[in-house]
């Protein structure tokens, strides 16, 4: 039975990986699961300097999902360097670092930065809905998402996934701009821009009052972008938005998806990411399928 | 040994009075770790609540690897969780976050156990630990619970907002009515009185340490969404962010900002 | 204590409406609650013919909501004026009836025909995301958007309103192009696009693929577009999507609704809407609310 | 009298076998007003679950107020109603539809009960409320269950696909086995078996009546979710597609395509 993955030249062990921002850097959840048992380890959004982040709450739960707008606080590319990828480099499996920005020349410093580091791939976040000056608003125009791509895949060493923003008119036109920029994988999706209102302190759930809305509540509007990205482009997709269990992320691998993140899920339970792991055998061996790739974009 | 998930069985429950319920759970592996002023993640049953719940341990009987958990209803996942039985299940997450620092109330020491509302709770079993000589000040809106369960480990004042009992007023008109003096301050409560406690704290020059309270996902430092404003740099992402679940939720005053 | 609210001149009881669609046109949820405490009913959308809508499975529960694919079934507007407005008018609640329509012309036959009908206002749907000819398509285009409302507003006798689609980039920019067309209300949201796939069958699990997301699990997106509606335009809004409980309907309001519409709540508890009517003056007299107009729109 | 929404109280749940199971209900309203084919829409109390699962009414106990229902495991929501016990609480609204016409199995009759795996439970109703002469045909994949509740009312002929018991095969394998004649059907179960019954009617002239499913969401007749192909036009779109849920789930025969 074959679980591996290959996405734009990097074969993965099988197809289960972590989202951004909640996993950390792996570190935290290896007290629980073993990493060895991950396709790859996505990271938490790395900047070119430490960045604080947004104020408190941060978090609300919602029904089926949550809201956040933890604004990508991280250390900055030169802790991450120093501390997380020794420490991701002790596991096997694949490191994919996601970069955030908030001008082109922020991502380029990053990708440049990480070029000779033992890092498998680059996560691009064009999507993110929590911080004014960056993220989503590249996301959202055809024409800056193609531009970003075009401009980071000059600089970078390693295949580069652009992770697009689901708060679109059509996710298709936003797919066909980042291939036209030269993007190697495509990640979908980020959160939906959401808000809630506390009406006993008739104020915002977070301080900023909107956030990244994210969990299994999404998961019909995940699947139905991931599978029209893959029918307008050639591109292996990562797909995420509410993986819960394995039979969610066959879901999306069946919409087309070639590998999958795990998110919000891990808040609800730690093992989550290696429970789907093996899940997915399960469904393979009850159904007869040798190769996982039989079931990549089989149900159109 | 390391933080655990476990599907613990509800040994008992016992409301307290008004809305306060006591739950002793059966969790081996998390009991046997557990330091006061620790918590645990509670996971609902209900599946349109994604997040667990953060409760702190208020006791344990490492023997029977019992834990207990005294918390207030106050939305709809305390509410599921108050109307478990004796033999259901519940999944739990722990032991989570650093406990109180014991050797900060060391033998000869007098210390404050100060616990405002259902930050009371935890002050129990640090009482139980705590080597020095300890004096208990509560503070209750207006029913009282858990208050005579400190009486075998030290004196106990209580304040009231509504004067119905003790001291009218905070825990620390409690202090001054009383003219109660300490080397340390262990305190667990709503941020109004943490705030107040850390400018008593700094006003007489004693040690304090205060317990903090923030909205939760991940509850073992991996999302980033329970930091609080910190003095020095944080070692995660070095921006005076500390992260509540990991680095505390015990956090010396001087190190925190409100 | 006030809970009337005026939307374009027809003020109602209370803010409280069903959404289109999920309630027929009352007669069957008739049986269980008293139309006449609610502010309006919204009925299932009419053609200017019969439609027999999508195929079936036309709906697939998901994660804290559902998809749903009807395809408009609907007897057509002679049958509607004959049979349910009648039954309508005999309860002391406002009428809205839903339009929806392939083409321009289509929208405009019904509109006109209702002219001298016993209806209070018309609710335009140019959001629906399962038929293939129209909805939609409307929709997600500002230009069209403001088209079909000049259009219509040509011929209603009615006040108009102009329920949006969700699946857009910007909802500001959609509702002021509804303004700018001379709409007199907006209705928000509707559905989202969604995909659920059987696993097991391999097949989609609504035989149209797509279908409309609706239920809880879609509040917070919808909370946040009537937020950014509200700021946009003058306009006074319906604000819907996930409205469970009374809770959920203040959150609306507080976001910046005048009326809010009940709609996958009802198949969960066909009383949904009337306690939710209670709900809403519960929550007034505790916190001393003497008009509901304070409400409206008071986060910000 | 009208269809409501009752908090019931569960009387008893057995298990049957494979991953069937009998759950007996106390619902007073619905079960006094319920008719044989008629069924229910049970709630889960998993909020992440809204949609309401329809479940036929097996039999009534209409001195007691008590409904039973009879139901096959087969996702979340059916999980988690087996997990019920003497006590709990479930969230009902009936009675829903229109059952099988009586009349049309009036004294002097001879007619087929027709039921394939999870369709037979509505039979048990139904058998005991039809006057005429009965014979009871069921058919299963493998393991039976309810079959023996069914001998005081009629002979009873078992199919079973891997012919474990009575004739291998289906239902109708089960009729021209045993060589069974009658004037009318009445059938419930899987689609396939319905439309051969159709078939087998058609072709021998008699009165035939079909319990169909179909995905739900209102129940009531308001949402247009659970149409079927009608051969008349439907009283309320007046487009041939009949709702299962307030037309159906029992129609004539003709009436349908499948
Ligand atoms: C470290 C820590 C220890 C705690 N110990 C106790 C205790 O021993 N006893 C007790 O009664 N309460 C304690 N709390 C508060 C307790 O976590 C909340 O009351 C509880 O999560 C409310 O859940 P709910 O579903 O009933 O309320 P809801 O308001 O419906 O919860 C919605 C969401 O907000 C979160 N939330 C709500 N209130 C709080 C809060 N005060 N702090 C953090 N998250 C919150 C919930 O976890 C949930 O994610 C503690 C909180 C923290 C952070
Ligand atoms: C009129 C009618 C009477 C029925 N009577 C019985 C009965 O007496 N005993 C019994 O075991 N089953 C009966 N069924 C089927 C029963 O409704 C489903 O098995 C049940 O809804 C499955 O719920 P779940 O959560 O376990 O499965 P899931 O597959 O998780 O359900 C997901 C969704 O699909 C719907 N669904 C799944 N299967 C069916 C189905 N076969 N028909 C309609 N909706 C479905 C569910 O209601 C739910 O909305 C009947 C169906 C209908 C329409
Ligand atoms: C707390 C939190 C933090 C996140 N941080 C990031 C981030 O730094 N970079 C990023 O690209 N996506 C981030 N995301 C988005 C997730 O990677 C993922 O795209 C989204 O949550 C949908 O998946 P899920 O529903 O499985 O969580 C974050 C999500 C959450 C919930
Ligand atoms: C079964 C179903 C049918 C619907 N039909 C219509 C319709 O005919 N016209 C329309 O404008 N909206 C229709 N809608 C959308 C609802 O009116 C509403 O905008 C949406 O469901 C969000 O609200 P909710 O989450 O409360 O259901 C339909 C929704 C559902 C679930
Ligand atoms: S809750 Fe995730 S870092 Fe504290
Ligand atoms: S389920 Fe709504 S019409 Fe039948």
């Amino acid at each position: 039975m074959n679980t591996k993955v290959n996405l734009a030249g990097v074969e993965l062990n099988n197809p289960v990986m972590t989202a951004s921002g909640t996993f950390g850097s792996g570190e935290e959840y290896s007290e629980m699961i073993n990493l060895n048992h991950l396709g790859a380890v996505v990271t938490k959004g790395v900047a070119n300097v430490p960045w604080p982040g947004n104020p408190t709450p941060r978090i609300a739960e919602t029904y089926g999902g949550m809201i956040n707008a933890i604004g990508l606080q991280n250390p900055g590319m030169e802790v991450f360097i120093k501390r997380d990828i020794p420490f991701l480099k002790k596991y096997d499996t694949k490191i994919i670092v996601n970069v955030c920005g908030r001008t082109t020349e922020d991502y380029i410093e990053v990708v440049e930065r990480l070029a000779d580091e033992p890092v498998d791939m680059l996560e691009i976040n064009i999507s993110c809905p929590n911080v004014k000056e960056g993220g989503i608003a590249f996301g959202q125009d055809p024409k800056a998402v193609e531009a970003i791509t075009r401009e980071v895949k000059k600089y970078a060493k390693q295949p580069v996934i652009m992770k697009l923003s689901p708060n679109v008119t059509d996710i298709g036109v936003m797919a066909k701009a980042a291939e036209a920029g030269g993007a190697d994988v495509l990640s979908l999706i980020n959160t939906l821009t959401g808000m809630k209102i506390d009406i006993n302190r008739r104020t915002f759930a977070v301080a900023n009052k909107t956030g990244g809305l994210s969990g299994p509540a999404i998961k019909p509007i995940a699947v139905r972008m991931v599978y029209q990205a893959a029918n307008a482009v050639k591109l292996p997709i990562i797909g995420m938005g509410g993986i819960m269990n394995a039979e969610d992320a066959i879901e999306f691998i069946l919409a087309g998806a070639t590998a999958v993140s795990v998110g919000t899920a891990n808040f609800r339970n730690p093992y989550a990411a290696e429970e789907i792991v093996r899940g997915i055998e399960g469904y393979m061996k009850k159904y007869n399928v040798e190769d996982i790739r039989e079931l990549i974009g089989a149900v159109r | 040994m390391a933080k655990i998930k476990e599907i613990a069985v509800v040994a008992s429950q016992t409301r307290l009075g008004d809305d306060v319920y006591s739950m002793w759970i059966k969790t081996k592996e998390i009991t046997a770790q557990a330091v006061p002023g620790q918590f645990v993640d509670l996971y609902t049953k209900d599946g349109a609540k994604l997040l667990p719940r953060p409760i702190s341990i208020c006791e344990t009987d490492k023997d029977k690897g019992l834990l207990r958990l005294v918390y207030r209803v106050v939305g709809g996942g305390t509410e599921e969780f108050s109307h478990y039985k004796e033999g259901d299940t519940i999944e739990v997450l722990g032991p989570l976050g650093n406990g109180f620092p014991l050797e900060a109330g060391g033998k000869g020491k007098k210390a404050f156990l100060i616990g405002g509302g259902i930050g009371i709770p935890p002050m129990l079993e640090l009482a139980k630990h705590l080597p020095c000589e300890k004096q208990v000040v509560l503070g209750y809106r207006d029913v009282l619970f858990l208050n005579e369960e400190f009486s075998p480990y030290g004196d106990t004042y209580i304040a009231t907002e509504d004067g119905s009992a003790g001291t009218k007023g905070n825990v620390l008109d409690a202090i001054r009515e009383q003219g109660l003096k300490g080397d340390v301050i262990f305190a667990c409560g709503p941020t109004p009185m943490l705030k107040a406690l850390k400018a008593y704290a700094y006003e007489h020059e004693i040690e304090c340490y205060l317990s903090l309270e923030e909205k939760m996902a991940c509850g073992i430092g991996a999302c980033l969404a329970c930091v609080c404003k910190s003095k020095s740099v944080d070692e995660h992402s070095m921006v005076h962010n500390k992260r509540v679940c990991k680095e505390g939720p015990v956090f010396k005053a001087e190190e925190v900002e409100f």
